[in-house]
This record gives C-alpha cells, structure tokens and sequence, in this order.
C-alpha cells in the first residue's frame, strides 16, 4: 500500500472511549488490532497514590503523538491505523490515562507499534504527571529530559543519539 | 521581552499563574534563554533553587523544541519543559 | 501478590464483545491492559479470501487455553488477569475470531503476557480453519503439528523440547 | 472398538459424520491407533490417501493431548487432532 493509514492523535480532559478507540482502529483489510490502555496504579515507588493530575502541552504535544505514529507507519508499515490519546487533569486510581490502538495486516506489526509507541510517549511526549499521596503530599514525578539535538528528516540518528528505547 | 509557559513541577513556584517573563531586546541562545528562565523564577518565588531543573529542561514553542544551537527572538511565547513523565 | 488473578478462557461461536472482555480484564490494581483481536483477513497467500470457518475441539482447546494462561502467568505475574476467546463456525472477512486481554501491574508483562498468548494459541490449541475464496473453493488450512510429548509439569522442557515460539 | 471424532482436514472425507470408529479390543498404542484411522479413513472414503496427515496428526481425549507412549483401551472416544491452525 502506498497511502498512509489514518493517524488519530489527542491530549485533551475527557476521558477515553474504549468504543471509539476501536470503532477507529478496526479496518476491513488489516488482520490485527492491538489495543493499549495505561491506568492510574493504586501504589508507586512504594507509596499509596490516591490520585494524578496530567499536566501537558498540548498543541507540542500532539504534534509529538503524530511524529510518533509516523514513524511506527514508517518502521512497520504505511498502512498500519493508529489511535493515540493521553488524558489530561485530575484522574482516580484505576482511571486510564493513556490509550493506543494499533491496527495492522499481521499481528507482529500490531504489538511492536504499539509497544513503540508507549515507549516514545514516555520520553518524547510533553507530558508530566503529579501524584496525590494518602498524607495529602503531592509530587511531580522525574521524568526523561527531552532530546534537544536538531533532529528534522533525521529519525534513525534521533533514535541513536537520545537513547530513544526502541 | 518573551513569555516563557511553565509546566509540570515549574508550576509549583507561580502559584496560579502559567507564565513568568524574561526580558531581552535581541535574540539570545538557548542557554541564554534558561538563565533568563532561572532568574526570573528566582525572583517570583525566593525559594525556587532548582537550577537543575532548569538546565535539565528544554525550551519549545507550539511546533517544535529548539535545539541548542538555536535563537530566541523577542517579542513572542516559548515554554520550557522538564523532564518528561507521560503514559 | 500470591494468589492468581481471575482467567476466562472460552471456545464458542458467538461473536467477541470487546466491551465484555475490556470489564473481564480491567483491574484496580494494575497499570497495563493489553487487548489483541485477530480477524479474518481478505487476502491470504495471495489468495482472495471469502470466509473463513473455524473447526475446534472445544473441550480440549479451553482447556489449553487456560494452561497457556496459567503458563503466561507463571512466567509475567501470578496476579495477570487474563481473558482468552476463540469463535468457531463461518466468519465473515474483517470479522474477529480471537480476542485476547491482558491486565497487569506493569505494560512489560501486559505486551508479553498477550504475545505468548496468541504464538501458544497458534501452535497449541485444537483449532483449525478452513479458508472459502472467491472462486468457490475452500481448503483446510495447513498446520503445526501438535506436540505429543509428556509434559505434565514440565513447561520449561516442553518449551524447549516442542519449539514452542517463546 | 473406538469411536474416533473427526477435525480439521479429515472432516473433508466423511461427509456429515464427525466420528469413524476403529476397531480392536484390547489396549493398543497410538502409532496403531493411527493405522487403524488410517484404513478406516480408507474404507469410508477411498479417496483418502494422506497417510501423511495422519502420522502429523496428535490423539487426544476432551482432557489432554496422548503421548506417544500411552495406550488406548476400547470403549471410549478419542479424537485424532491435525496440525492446528487457530488465531
């Protein structure tokens, strides 16, 4: 195929529609669809989190979420169909803040963008998040620092230079 | 002068607020621009000492993160981002 | 945590309700789901694909299924909560004939959890198709051959020993 | 005597039916299980000729896949499972 399949890229407060996620996802041709959703974990580096508050930028950001995607499309296939969103705001235990959709013609392609994808999320996307801990504490976790080479049209050096894990 | 967007753990010195500003009349580097940054918060909330932070992060507009070895011209918005924690 | 988390494991011809198995899997306490579904795909081997029907030993199958589970949660967490669907008779192309749900602690065990799912299902479990192409034929599929070694209590060496895809 | 449920591939040779039955009355091993398939298949079908298939084939009851070392008793029901192809 020579047209890239559709991207579907959003920060934004809602929360995530399972339905949606899919309903964008599923294509006709394709024989695999992996689905990603990341949750809001009851106890972190040992201590009991009652709540997240996602802190993002959001235009960047989303920029960043289609970089991503395309070069997923690029490394496992034009036509592969990718749904990508991060919430942003307060969110209870056990809420999702991050989901991905992944469909492709074989399943190798399916679970490799997709696991991709969460990883550069990770380190690339301009995202931060701040727990609420059961003592009323609040703490902006560490994070990765944002690669800050010049990296236009240069994806495989990017991915070298600043450690992208790949 | 540039209005400088502040995010995640940087929120925590403005109370309120979203931005602090840096003020230059010409462009001026990266590097330049997070001592500005640094100063400028300094100044807003005296117990701001996380100088790390600041050279840990990078400087962004809407589009793109500049790289260091880009300019800074007066006049428009940029945002400085920590270090990264999504998913 | 030392008791296993809740597995659903289920051979039948109804159609895959992503939303039952999105409820089944989630949990609480973990941070990662991953879903897989695999669906009918239109061409195959270069052929034009119709329909596929879906022929299983279903007694049999569902009990492997929740071996390979059991065996996933051995290997990435004992807590996994794992949720397993394959459809037999006729589907349609596009159609999804098998769902797979991971939820887990970590994404690292959700990814892998659901892989080795899907590879052992490909290789272990009592299910053939035959495939119905444009031109009126059909044909069974060719397979891989089931392993018939002993291997009560001995996962690690049947992995080995029947080149399970790990 | 065996009743020998059919899957896959052998259903193609007998129609309708989902068994055959084979015939022997004491305890017989799995590689002559397969050769009583195989002249079953034959009788109930002489088109049959994929020997093949069944040698590539595993016996199984509803409760776990036969070793090559076990036996069969008469009486019950088996089934012969071709290489599987499922997902």
């Amino acid at each position: 195929m020579s047209e890239y399949g559709e991207v579907f890229c959003c920060i934004a407060e809602g929360p995530l529609d399972p339905e949606a996620i899919f309903q964008f996802t599923q294509q006709m041709q394709h024989g695999a669809q992996n689905y990603f959703f990341g949750a809001v974990r009851e106890v972190n580096l040992g201590k009991t989190v009652m709540a997240v508050s996602y802190d993002a930028y959001a235009p960047l950001g989303e920029k960043i979420l289609r970089e991503i995607a395309r070069e997923a499309q690029d490394h496992w296939g034009k036509d592969l169909r990718i749904y990508v969103q991060h919430r942003v705001g307060q969110l209870a235990v056990g809420e999702v803040s991050v989901g991905i959709g992944v469909s492709s013609l074989h399943r190798d392609e399916s679970y490799m963008a997709s696991r991709f994808i969460i990883e550069q999320i990770k380190i690339r996307a301009p995202i931060w998040k701040k727990e609420h801990y059961e003592d009323g504490e609040t703490e902006w976790l560490k994070g990765h620092a944002l690669c800050q080479h010049r990296h236009k049209e240069k994806t495989q050096e990017i991915k070298h230079s600043c450690a992208a894990h790949l | 002068m540039t209005r400088v967007r502040l995010f995640g753990a940087f929120r925590k010195y403005v109370g309120n607020d979203t931005h602090i500003v840096i003020d230059h009349s010409s462009e001026i580097t990266v590097g330049e621009v997070k001592q500005l940054i640094g100063q400028a918060l300094r100044k807003r909330n005296p117990q701001f000492e996380d100088d790390q932070l600041v050279l840990d992060s990078a400087i962004a507009n809407d589009e793109s993160i500049y790289s260091s070895h880009d300019l800074v011209v007066p006049g428009g918005e940029i945002a400085i981002l920590p270090p990264v924690c999504g998913g």
